[in-house]
Parts: structure tokens; C-alpha cells; sequence
């Protein structure tokens, strides 16, 4: 148990996706604009990431490993993503409207995101019993929204301060607002 | 045998993956819902649902 | 609704045909993927076992998730090649420890470090190999002062290569 | 100066698709920490780009609208696993040191971004130069990304061949103890490439307000 647990602070702290992976950079320079819509996004990315990362895990093992077509790995977990993707997004429409009015519209934001592929990606490669890869999962999901929100609380001061040159209005100065984010959480590295 | 599965795995998912993607786009958003415009600005990301490439 | 059948028709072809482009290339580069992936081993191999023929072990069960291949250095010992999670990550030390049929610990090499310079490579320092080779298999190994996440990495890494080797091939 | 179109140098500064369109950044952030990063990535990125630029082109008559992108990304996505295949064969050291970011080119932004915008629209030449332009244009940011990193977190720049990892070029400027570390982590990459994209931005803004100038002049000479 103590194993997980170490495994889950170090996928959402130290090995964080955003800050030392990089992976997810399209969403978190697009979407962090204000907390709602980056919990929204939170919670959209969790979704995903939590599904297809277990959809993609059982169609390694059951149904890639047996064919011997290991090879094949890369373009069938692209498709599984995306038919996930738009079932999910199929689903809310048809079936809760509430939930498609929080959530609905980040999902195709998502199709094509490097932190989900990277995740089912890594599943496989790092060897991970399916318990390690939800907990993986899951840890990499809640990382990359603690630091869309946190972010997000910073950009919203940001966009209001006039004191910025111009070339550095927006995104520069997001980009260099996270390198300070990541200064920060490498001094948890120590905590495993 | 090898070839069977991957004419199956790769086959079935491309099929769906069309059917859904055909489905989605023509089920209309939810009557509440149709104003809701995502927060990110006009961005290039081509593969993002929002982007004008989807919809013509 | 028959537009929608032609449609995903449509893709299924085109995700078939790729499938087979993808046979294709793999049945090119299988052979020297597969060269090259004992070839990478064998340079660290001979440091420990120089001349020795290596036989890798397959289907190895382990649940530490550390050991990334086994070999068998013909009847000298076995060697582990493990990855372990030091400072900078998963993955970032990659090492060798060889168990010698007397008993003792015939090798340590260090692969890859990608942790802090200065810091984590120490884990490739002499002093480190020297507390580590000779020992018995299982003796406790401590680890350097000033790089413990490193070190403590590798030693657990070690624990896991022993456990197995206990268990299975000893 | 009236109002020509920008030459080839200026276009590749002007919308450079990752300083200007944030395209791409994933890959560029996690991988530019030597100069045969930049070099392995922003080949198979061209190489990529432009097999799949030729093959869009080819397919656009017969691709059917609604699932055009679906199409594309199942056309990238063989392309990227092949070039890893042949990466994985013939340049193992590229391999190693690119590692997940190979396969993620499959996601990146600018190659589905290009087989949209121009491959689906235009014959197969200009979908041939869009490529060479695009492709120019992220080596020119994974390469200035990637030497500034280089030269700050090792003191000097150095290239080799990755086919058979003979040093093309080394030289190291800095000693040892002014290294600063902190160039190959994460931090100094975010810092960088948030500076460089200011730069450019800054480069842009000129750019456009001596056109607007030019502009307003020849609008009053007339």
C-alpha cells in the first residue's frame, strides 16, 4: 500500500505532468484563463485520462500481447483515445445536458492531447499492474489540474496588471509563470 | 493469425471510431448549451473540436 | 444512415491499409531492433563478466516492476538490469548488479544516471561500486551521504534483484 | 517600403509555428536539451510532416469531408510508428535520449495543423513547399531553443552524427563549475522558450508597425 502511495505523490508532485513532463502544454496554455473552466478541464482530463488508460491497458494485454501485434501499439491506442473521446462526448449529449454544459465542451479539446496518449503510452511501457495504473492515472489527472488551478489563479492577476512590455503579454509570460511553478514543486523532490 | 487481428483490432476501431465521430457531429449540443463558447482563445490547434476545420 | 455505414467503411479500409504498412516495417526492423537491444546490454555485460556467453532469461515475473531484463552469464553467475526512480524521475538511474554462483556480488555497473550532476552521479562513484562488489548476496548496503534518494534508489533496486534471484534462480 | 509580402527568412520568424502559433510545445519543451535532440526531432518531424503532407494531398480528392481529420490522424499516426521503427533499428542512441517524445509527435499540433490547413486543400507541390516551410521553421525554434539550453547547462555546444555517433562538432566555452544545471531541467526550459517566444513576439510587433507606417505613408502620398 505504502507503494502506491508513493507512486501516486510522485506522478502528482514530483514527476507532475505539466511542470516536469511537459506533456498537456496545449490545454494549459489555452484553457487557463479562469478557475471554472480550468476545474472544468480538471475534471474533463481526469475522465479521460482514468478511461482510456484503462481501456487501452486490457487491449494491450488481452488482445495486442495475444496477436503478437505489440507493434501495432501506437495507432490502435490513438483510436481507442479518440472513440472514447467522442463516445463520451456522444453520451453527455444525449444523456445529461448538465453535466455536457460543464464539461461538454472541454472534451474536444482532448482528443488529441499529448498527456492522455503519454499516460496509456507509459502504462505499458513502465510495466504497471492494473492497480499502478489507475493509480498512476489518477495521480497524473489530479497533478495536471492542481496545476491548471493554481495556475489559473495566478494568470487571472496577471492579464489584469499593465506594467507587462507587450511582447510579453499572454503567453510568454505564462510560459515563464510556469518555470517559476516548476522551481517550486522541484523542492518537493526530497519528499519520497 | 497475426494478420486476422490486425485486420479485426485496427478495422473495428477505425469503423467506430468514423461512426462516432459521424454521430457526434450530427447530434445537435443540448438545448441549453448551444451558446457555450470554450474560454480559449483563437487558437491554431487544429485537432481541438472548437476549431472552425470541424464544422464545415 | 448509409452514409454513416460508407464512412466508417471507409476508415476501416484506410486503418487496415495502414496496419499493413506497419507489418510491413516491422518485418524490416525486427531483426536489428532485436540486435540492438542485446547488443546495448552486452557492452555492460563484458564489464563484468568479460567473454562470457549471455543467454537472456524471458518471462521473468516481478512485481517491483524494476528489473528490466535477466541474463545468464553462462555458469559464472546471473546478471539483473534494473531502472530504478532516482532524483529526476522514473526511470532516471540504470544500472547492473551481477551474483556470482560463490555467492558474493560479482559487479555493479551504472548504465545512466540522469539525476542532478554532482549529486546523484555518485551512485557511479568507485567508493559506491567498491562497498557494493565483493559483498554476499543480501548483505545490506549502505547508502552515500548526500545523494540518499540516489543511492537509496539503487539499493533498493538491489533488494529487488536479490529477492528474485533468491527466489527463482539461486 | 511598401508593403511586400515578407521574404522567406522573415515568413519563418514572422508565423513561426512554434514561437508564434504555439504549436508543437510538448515535444519542444521535453527535448531540447542538446543539439541531437534538436537535430533527430526536427528531422522525423519534417520527415513526417511531409509524407503526410504528399499523402493528404494525394487522398484529398477521395477522402470523404465529414471524417476528414479522422483520416489524417490515422495517416500520421502510421507514419510516426514507422519512423519510430526505423529509429528504434538504425539510430539507438537517438532513440534513448528522445525516448516517449518520439511516439507524441503523433499528437503534435503542427502536422495535423498542416495536413488540414494546406495538404487537404492544395496539389501535392505546394503541399511539398508548405512542409519544407513549416518544417524550416521548427528547426529554426529547436534549434536556437536547444543551443541556448546546451550552452547554459553544459558550457559548450556539441553536435554527432546520430546514425553512427561520430562528434560532428564540440567545443566547450564555460568551465565546468559556471554550468549552470538548472538549463537541462524543466525550469530553465519553460524560462527559454517563454523568453524566446517574447522575443519573437517583440520582432513581430515591429515588424508589423513599421508595415502599418509604410502603409499610412503611401496611403498620404497618393
Amino acid at each position: 500500500m505504502g507503494e502506491l502511495l508513493t507512486l501516486f505523490l510522485s506522478t502528482v508532485l514530483i514527476n507532475n505532468i505539466i511542470l516536469s513532463q511537459f506533456l498537456g502544454m496545449c490545454p494549459f496554455m489555452g484553457v487557463s484563463k479562469n478557475r471554472s473552466s480550468a476545474l472544468g478541464m480538471g475534471f474533463a482530463v481526469l475522465f479521460v485520462i482514468v478511461g482510456s488508460s484503462i481501456i487501452t491497458y486490457f487491449l494491450y494485454h488481452g488482445v495486442l500481447v495475444t496477436f503478437g501485434l505489440e507493434y501495432l501499439q501506437l495507432i490502435t491506442f490513438i483510436l481507442v483515445i479518440a472513440c472514447f473521446v467522442q463516445f463520451t462526448e456522444l453520451f453527455l449529449k444525449k444523456f445529461s445536458p448538465s453535466l455536457y454544459k460543464s464539461l461538454g465542451i472541454f472534451l474536444p479539446l482532448i482528443t488529441t492531447n499529448c498527456a492522455v496518449l503519454a499516460v496509456a503510452l507509459e502504462n505499458i511501457t513502465k510495466k504497471y499492474t492494473i492497480v499502478e495504473t489507475l493509480v498512476n492515472s489518477v495521480g497524473v489527472s489530479v497533478g495536471f489540474m492542481l496545476v491548471l488551478y493554481i495556475f489559473s489563479t495566478i494568470r487571472e492577476r496577471l492579464d489584469m496588471n499593465t506594467k507587462t512590455p507587450k511582447a510579453f503579454l499572454g503567453n510568454p509570460l505564462a510560459l515563464i509563470t510556469a518555470g517559476l511553478m516548476a522551481l517550486a514543486f522541484g523542492g518537493l523532490a526530497g519528499l519520497i | 493469425m497475426q494478420a486476422i487481428g490486425l485486420v479485426l483490432v485496427l478495422g473495428g476501431l477505425g469503423s467506430v471510431y468514423a461512426l462516432l465521430y459521424y454521430l457526434n457531429k450530427n447530434t445537435p449540443k443540448p438545448e441549453g448549451c448551444e451558446e457555450i463558447e470554450s474560454s480559449c482563445s483563437g487558437c491554431h490547434i487544429t485537432s481541438c473540436g472548437h476549431h472552425p476545420s470541424h464544422n464545415e | 444512415m448509409k452514409r454513416a455505414l460508407y464512412l466508417a467503411f471507409f476508415l476501416a479500409i484506410v486503418s487496415a491499409l495502414a496496419g499493413g504498412a506497419l507489418t510491413l516495417a516491422n518485418d524490416l526492423t525486427i531483426d536489428r531492433i532485436n540486435a540492438n537491444k542485446v547488443a546495448a546490454d552486452k557492452a555492460n555485460l563484458e564489464l563484468i563478466y568479460p567473454g562470457a556467453e549471455f543467454l537472456p532469461i524471458e518471462g521473468f515475473d516481478d512485481e517491483t516492476g524494476l528489473i528490466q531484463n535477466i541474463y545468464q552469464a553462462g555458469d559464472a553467475g546471473y546478471v539483473y538490469k534494473l531502472a530504478v526512480n532516482g532524483f529526476s524521475g522514473s526511470g532516471s538511474i540504470e544500472f547492473m548488479v551481477a551474483f556470482g554462483t560463490d555467492g558474493k556480488i560479482a559487479g555493479y555497473t551504472v548504465i545512466s544516471c540522469s539525476d542532478t550532476k554532482g549529486i546523484g552521479d555518485k551512485v557511479a562513484s568507485d567508493s559506491f561500486v567498491n562497498s557494493i562488489v565483493g559483498k554476499d548476496v543480501g548483505a545490506s548496503i549502505d547508502t552515500i551521504s548526500g545523494s540518499t534518494v540516489s543511492s537509496s534508489a539503487v539499493v533498493g533496486g538491489i533488494d529487488a534483484a536479490v529477492a528474485h534471484y533468491e527466489a527463482n534462480l539461486k | 517600403m511598401e508593403n511586400k509580402k515578407p521574404n522567406f527568412l522573415q515568413s519563418l520568424i514572422l508565423e513561426n509555428p512554434v514561437f508564434v502559433l504555439y504549436l508543437g510545445i510538448c515535444s519542444i519543451l521535453g527535448v531540447s536539451t542538446s543539439l541531437d535532440n534538436a537535430l533527430g526531432m526536427s528531422l522525423l518531424v519534417f520527415v513526417v510532416l511531409l509524407f503526410s503532407n504528399i499523402i493528404v494531398s494525394l487522398l484529398r480528392k477521395i477522402t470523404p469531408n465529414e471524417i476528414r481529420i479522422p483520416v489524417y490522424i490515422v495517416i500520421i499516426a502510421t507514419l510516426v510508428s514507422v519512423a519510430e521503427m526505423f529509429i528504434k533499428a538504425y539510430a539507438t542512441s537517438l532513440y534513448t535520449s528522445m525516448g516517449a517524445f518520439i511516439s507524441l509527435v503523433v499528437v503534435n499540433c503542427i502536422i495535423l495543423g498542416r495536413a488540414e490547413a494546406c495538404a487537404s486543400k492544395n496539389n501535392v507541390l505546394t503541399s511539398i513547399k508548405d512542409a519544407c516551410v513549416m518544417g524550416a521553421g521548427y528547426a529554426v525554434a529547436i534549434f536556437s531553443l536547444s543551443a541556448i539550453r546546451q550552452f547554459l547547462a553544459e558550457g559548450g555546444l556539441s553536435l554527432s552524427n546520430p546514425l553512427n555517433l561520430a562528434t560532428i562538432f564540440k567545443f566547450t566555452v564555460l568551465p565546468e563549475e559556471f554550468a549552470i544545471g538548472l538549463f537541462s531541467k524543466p525550469v530553465g526550459a519553460f524560462i527559454t522558450f517563454g523568453i524566446l517566444a517574447a522575443v519573437f513576439a517583440a520582432y513581430k510587433q515591429g515588424y508589423e508597425a513599421k508595415q502599418a507606417a509604410a502603409a499610412k505613408k503611401a496611403k498620404e502620398a497618393k
